[in-house]
């Protein structure tokens, strides 16, 4: 059930006026979340200080759980399973008053959406019943088990696999790329149930508890030291068939919605997201902190690199919005939203190295753990932003495929029974 | 463009593009390379009707807009020009006619002409200084009894021989001094400038002791440069969305001709290659659109960041629209760097407003400094 | 038979040694031609002084001949058929000795290769005595009918029909981007003669006389203004079966060698070209010129930009160095020089770009007929360069294919008649 | 790498590289990340023992090449170096130990133990400067009876903390004066920086008023300018034939990966738009080779444009070097920012060497530097 079709469900005599909601949520706001600046809100998984992100984790859930219990929790959820049965209307004037406040700012994604929202979408009312309320009272975070180490932008190619026995699956496999699956609860996996159909036809979805003897999590370390990502080994993980989302085989029916709603992200009715809150900035100003660092402000060159770094930025905002509206106003296609993704992709890539080269020799070696250090670092993991949340090749496929309706590239893996597709090279040997 | 026009921009833009495509079709346009004006009188009063020189002037003074939004009513003519290619003096007539109406109607029966498509004036503007709020010029208004007489030469300067009166920006002390000067006046000489656009025309302008009664002042002596803070981004508005409507007209062409070329027995928008460098055209063409479109409000609005945001336009449209147009010319192979194509028609208009008013370094640099204006403000 | 296979022939014994050629051709070159500095010996079709053209022709005619006369010309030809029967040795001695001098620059390419190449290849006796003399003599200058307007890279797609008639065949058709085809004798002409086997087993080669009345030469004019090459129109143009190169239906067997000769280009045994000659160069140091002229010399910016294009510069004469010297050694195949032409062709773009960029406002509108005028060409015709001679599509997708043996792109031009082969997007009204 | 090296430096160069594929896996240069030296004194001494060396030390003074031209020997040494992301000491000592051999083998017993891997040296090297031939330091020399004096601080140094020696060229009056300072005098001191090689260790040495007797000097006092320029050839080319090395493994890496990985039933190589960036790739590697080659040559006979190639081919790799392998992490995905993947090892190494002694653009207004000399000398 869609939220506006949740909104409607309910009447819109019965509803909350959109001003008397933005006075009592500003009044829960004001006294009870406290005032924090966006730098402060930003996330910066490099520390790798895990007590503190412990603790963190710690703090979101009773900011959540506070939210829950004043009636501002899961907006546009329906009431029957604990949300304000709202509109995204509502949604929007909660993202205006949270501005310049502490948030659980962590378990908005993946937790709420794509994971929440699938279930909300394809759940049985059991499964809606036991989850979301924990979801939203903050006692549930939920990672999505997706990608796979063999998978690279090809998720629906999934090997992880889940074979029936009686009224249960066992699921063996591995699953990578989860933010933080070492202090999650649970697991929305997508796995293959099939493999005598073609590659889409033989998926189904499951829901599985992380911690677990037979769920196994690694956490993987990064080119820049963050530790932030896992892969988990699922070995002989049992799964009642009551934990199963969807039917047998239609997984992608499921998978479809759920790449729709990680397409949406931030923009989802599920999501709080301040207004003006920027996701993994583009960091511009560094390029004129490192100059001055390295006492080369005054040359025109690396002048030219702070005004190309801040002309970037400003370019993708401004395309963000307009991007936004387009879809908004159907203009465009959601799909239209990988051209986002590029444009800051490459931008990213190129501020990254404007900050590089502004650094000058400190490249090579610093002292102390200032811009000079986030310089050199973000330089040698620059590609991270560019693979990390779809690769910009994918999202240059969709938007010629998909925007400018040029022809597909060709698949061998259609229309085949999914075990007959290549997956390797043919041993030559 | 704009994503969301009002009905009215909508028809006034219709409008125009029709008028357009019917007068200045590519042929025609390959054609006035030689011709001396670069366009036509008629033309281009019958433009002024259409409601292209009254947007940046005030209804008092015979002036009016479309929304209520001048600059983004003019920003849509603009991109219709550049989408085509137009020819006549748009920047030039438009900015000098703000400069009067500003000035409170000053030389009111110019305006007038200019309002009516009659007469043409064009901007000997200056360049930007070292820092914000700078500027440079190499003409100089000294005192002359009650007026002030001029000296020096302003290049390169937009329909310079086709002008009938120059609104010079000069150096006045410490200060900048804005007047008109009538194109008859002794002591104006033009001498023509070379160019890749094919309509548009230039000069320098020498002022040889050009003697200017007061009443030819527009503003006061030595108060000018906020004025041509805010000429400057009316031009480089009109100068971004002209070479957005470019960027439009070449990649359309390019994305047809890549469906209906064969190359080994399939069209060029099968090959991943070249699809992937569609998909990275189309994020500068809409990352044209939105920042010039971004920064065109902003300017309507005088926000605080209409300076910046003008920058960021010019220098990002100038360096991808480029790229841009270049990419669709490699795409569309040999025919696509003959004279009988029409693709050079966008190419040559937007290398043209690409250097003017600023190259693309320039403007990364202008965008320095802002930043270190405002975080000396900060500090 | 090659150069080496002539040498041979003839027997080492009696064969020119390299000293005394290299001091016939001293005494000659000093005697006979004038001193002229590299950039006076580099072409400038930008002019468009069409009788400062015909004269130059006429002047390397004279040039070609006194060579002739002098036992100088076609070094690497038979002596059959007036050529000197020596070595690509003798020939490098040449290119040493005339380093500095004029000599007929234009109608090295294609007239001696790949069009006397082919010929001397394929050609029978008789066409080769009748030609083969008179372009060494100088009285034949030819193009190549290749390229046509549909064809872009795929010049084996030629739609240029040949069909025969008795004795004769009546060629129609449309041929493109020949170099002064307007002052050339004679044309090496690819055709289709067979439309019901697949593309390369259709084709026939021709040779015919440029200037008769059922070839309609046009002159094209670039976006610089450069009216160097041509496109022809064939209308029932006859030719004689006599003239036809190879045999029927298997054109492509000689074109094979065709291209392969114009890769060659000016490494080429047949071909005269002064050591340290470069061909389109990159013209590196007209970003300082340019920059001197704005005043913009001082600033780091355009320090950079200075120096990036001699960089560029540097590193292509160092690549086009190694690449044939690991070509010579046989480390790499002669598709390796692929990398040299995307090299120089990306570089060439670059370096066009950055004179542009340090012209400042100068791009705009200028005055006179200097360096900022050639800036303002040279950038609107960027892409020249990166077009004529190849794209560099293609250059990436030979060294892809055939440096790197990935796999090559699907054609659906195979194994089909070629009048079923898709050419333009099906009428979809 | 040479094209045809002689069969001497091919088997030296195979040595190098078995010893190294042996010794320093990429298991073992991860784990040096915890090691304080970022190398292993007996493995340097091996090292020693291969050639590593001696190769631009005069036989006289106990050294020797292979071919004859010791620049050009290194280069095959120092691309393994990059081919495998070795650890060592191989730039600091070889550009100390040519120094001190120039120098008629000044302070024998150094020589004799940098030789045979006994002994680490370093160079506290100076900065280029404004224009060419003049450098920069912050280590300035003073006279002090018969000896000097010297004050100041050094960054960053190569294995600064691991050295038993520092060449220091300091500002002595308006020239440079080159000394070999022991690790332990008095008021020496390293403080360590940090970097992203993993094997690769910097600091920043201090001279607070360190005496040095005059028999420390390497050279004339004031007269080492050109010894800085040599000395700073050599290590150019050992940065730059290493950074070919670094290149290499990344694209071989990569090649064979998009032959492996199959994406939607088909492998990455087949994909075009992957297989044009591959091509793009392999003419900056080919590129990089040539250039590196060609300089490395030119430093070896010590040619005039010895100094401009070797800029134009720092510039080249490390600008083109680094979006190289960025690509080839890019084309591996995910896998390729992890740290238990090898390809960042030659990321690493790459990156620094990018930035030690002058950076891409500070290479590139070097060569700008250097056409303007040219041109006022040819004016």
């Amino acid at each position: 059930m869609s939220a506006l079709a949740a909104a409607e469900d309910r009447g819109t005599e019965e509803m909350e006026e959109l001003e008397s909601f933005r006075l009592r949520a500003r009044a829960y706001i004001r006294a009870n979340l406290r005032p924090m600046t966006m730098e402060e809100l930003r996330l910066d998984y490099s520390r790798n200080d895990e007590e503190a992100e412990l603790a963190g984790i710690a703090h979101e859930r009773e900011l959540q759980r506070g939210l829950f219990d004043a009636g501002l929790a899961g907006i546009c959820f329906p009431e029957a399973y604990g949300g304000q049965g709202l509109t995204m209307a509502h949604q929007k004037v909660f993202n205006e008053e949270i501005v310049g406040h502490d948030y659980p700012r962590r378990i908005q994604v993946p937790t709420f959406s794509p994971c929440a929202a699938v279930i909300l979408e394809f759940g049985t009312h059991e499964q809606k019943l036991r989850h979301i309320p924990a979801i939203l009272r903050g006692d549930e975070l939920w990672m999505q088990f997706l990608s796979e180490p063999s998978g690279g932008s090809d998720v629906a190619g999934a090997l992880t696999t889940a074979v029936r026995d009686g009224e249960q699956w066992v699921l063996n496999g591995s699953k990578v790329w989860t933010t933080g699956a070492w202090w999650s609860d649970w697991g929305l996996c997508l796995a293959r149930t099939n493999w005598d159909v073609p590659k889409h036809r033989g998926l189904t979805v499951f829901m599985l508890p992380i911690h677990q003897p037979n769920v196994e999590v690694h956490r993987i370390e990064m080119l820049n030291g963050s530790r932030e990502f896992c892969q988990e080994f699922l070995t002989d993980v049992v799964v009642p068939d009551t934990d199963r989302v969807g039917e047998v085989d239609d997984g992608w029916t499921v998978g479809t919605r759920w790449m729709f709603h990680e397409r949406m992200l931030f923009n989802s009715p599920y999501v709080t997201e301040p207004v003006g809150i920027t996701h993994g900035s583009m960091d511009a100003g560094l390029v004129a902190t490192v100059a001055r660092e390295a006492g080369l402000l005054d040359d025109t060159a690396t002048q030219e690199r702070i005004g190309e770094a801040r002309m970037l930025e400003l370019v993708g905002d401004a395309l963000s919005k307009r991007i936004s509206e387009s879809i908004a106003t159907g203009t465009l296609s959601d799909q239209a939203a990988a051209l986002v993704r590029l444009f800051k992709g490459t931008a990213q890539l190129r501020v990254n190295t404007l900050v590089f080269e502004a650094a000058g020799s400190a490249g090579a070696a610093w002292s102390g753990d200032g811009p000079s250090a986030r310089a050199a670092l973000n330089f040698i993991m620059r590609q991270g932003g560019a693979i990390g949340g779809g690769t910009l090749e994918m999202a240059r496929n969709v938007i010629s495929e998909r925007v400018l309706a040029m022809p597909r590239e060709r698949r061998l893996d259609k229309d085949v029974p999914f075990r007959d597709v290549p997956r390797g090279r043919p041993n030559t040997s | 463009m704009l994503i969301a026009p009002s009905e009215d921009q909508a028809i006034f833009a219709e409008t125009t593009e029709r008028f357009l495509v019917e007068q200045a079709p590519p042929d025609t346009l390959r054609h006035l390379r030689d011709d001396q004006a670069g366009f036509d009188r008629d033309y281009w009063r019958r433009g002024a009707e259409l409601g292209w020189t009254s947007l940046l002037v005030d209804e008092s003074h015979g002036g009016g807009t479309i929304s209520g939004a001048g600059v983004v009513d003019l920003s849509l003519v603009a991109y219709e020009f550049g989408h085509h290619a137009a020819p006549g003096p748009l920047l030039a007539t438009n900015v000098v006619a703000a400069a009067l109406s500003e000035a409170g109607a000053a030389q009111a029966d110019v305006l007038a002409a200019l309002l009516s498509g009659e007469c043409v004036a064009t901007w000997c503007a200056p360049r930007f200084g070292e820092r914000p709020g700078e500027w440079r010029t190499d003409v100089a208004v000294e005192s002359d009894g009650d007026g002030v007489v001029l000296r020096g030469t302003a290049r390169p300067v937009e329909y310079a021989a086709q002008a009938d009166h120059f609104l010079v920006s000069g150096r006045d002390g410490d200060g900048l001094t804005q007047l008109l000067v009538p194109a008859s006046a002794a002591g104006v000489s033009v001498e023509a400038m070379a160019t890749v656009d094919l309509s548009r025309r230039f000069g320098a302008v020498t002022f040889d002791g050009v003697s200017i009664a007061a009443e030819g002042l527009v503003g006061a002596r030595g108060q000018a440069a906020p004025d041509a803070e805010r000429l400057m981004r009316y031009a480089l508005s009109i100068l971004n969305a002209e070479a957005v409507g470019c960027m439009q007209s070449a990649f359309d062409m390019t994305v047809e001709w890549s469906f209906n070329r064969y190359s080994f027995g399939r069209p060029l928008a099968s090959y991943q290659a070249l699809k992937h460098r569609f998909a990275d055209m189309m994020t500068w063409l809409e990352g044209g659109h939105a920042i010039s479109d971004v920064a065109c409000a902003a300017v309507q609005a005088n926000a605080d960041n209409a300076d910046e945001l003008t920058s960021a336009a010019k220098a990002f449209i100038g360096h991808y629209g480029a790229e841009l147009i270049h990419d669709c010319v490699q795409l569309h192979g040999g025919i696509g760097v003959t004279f009988e194509h029409d693709l050079h028609l966008y190419l040559r208009r937007l290398t043209v407003n690409r250097s003017l008013a600023g190259t693309p370094p320039e403007h990364l640099r202008r965008i320095a400094g802002l930043l270190d204006v405002r975080n000396e403000v900060a500090a």
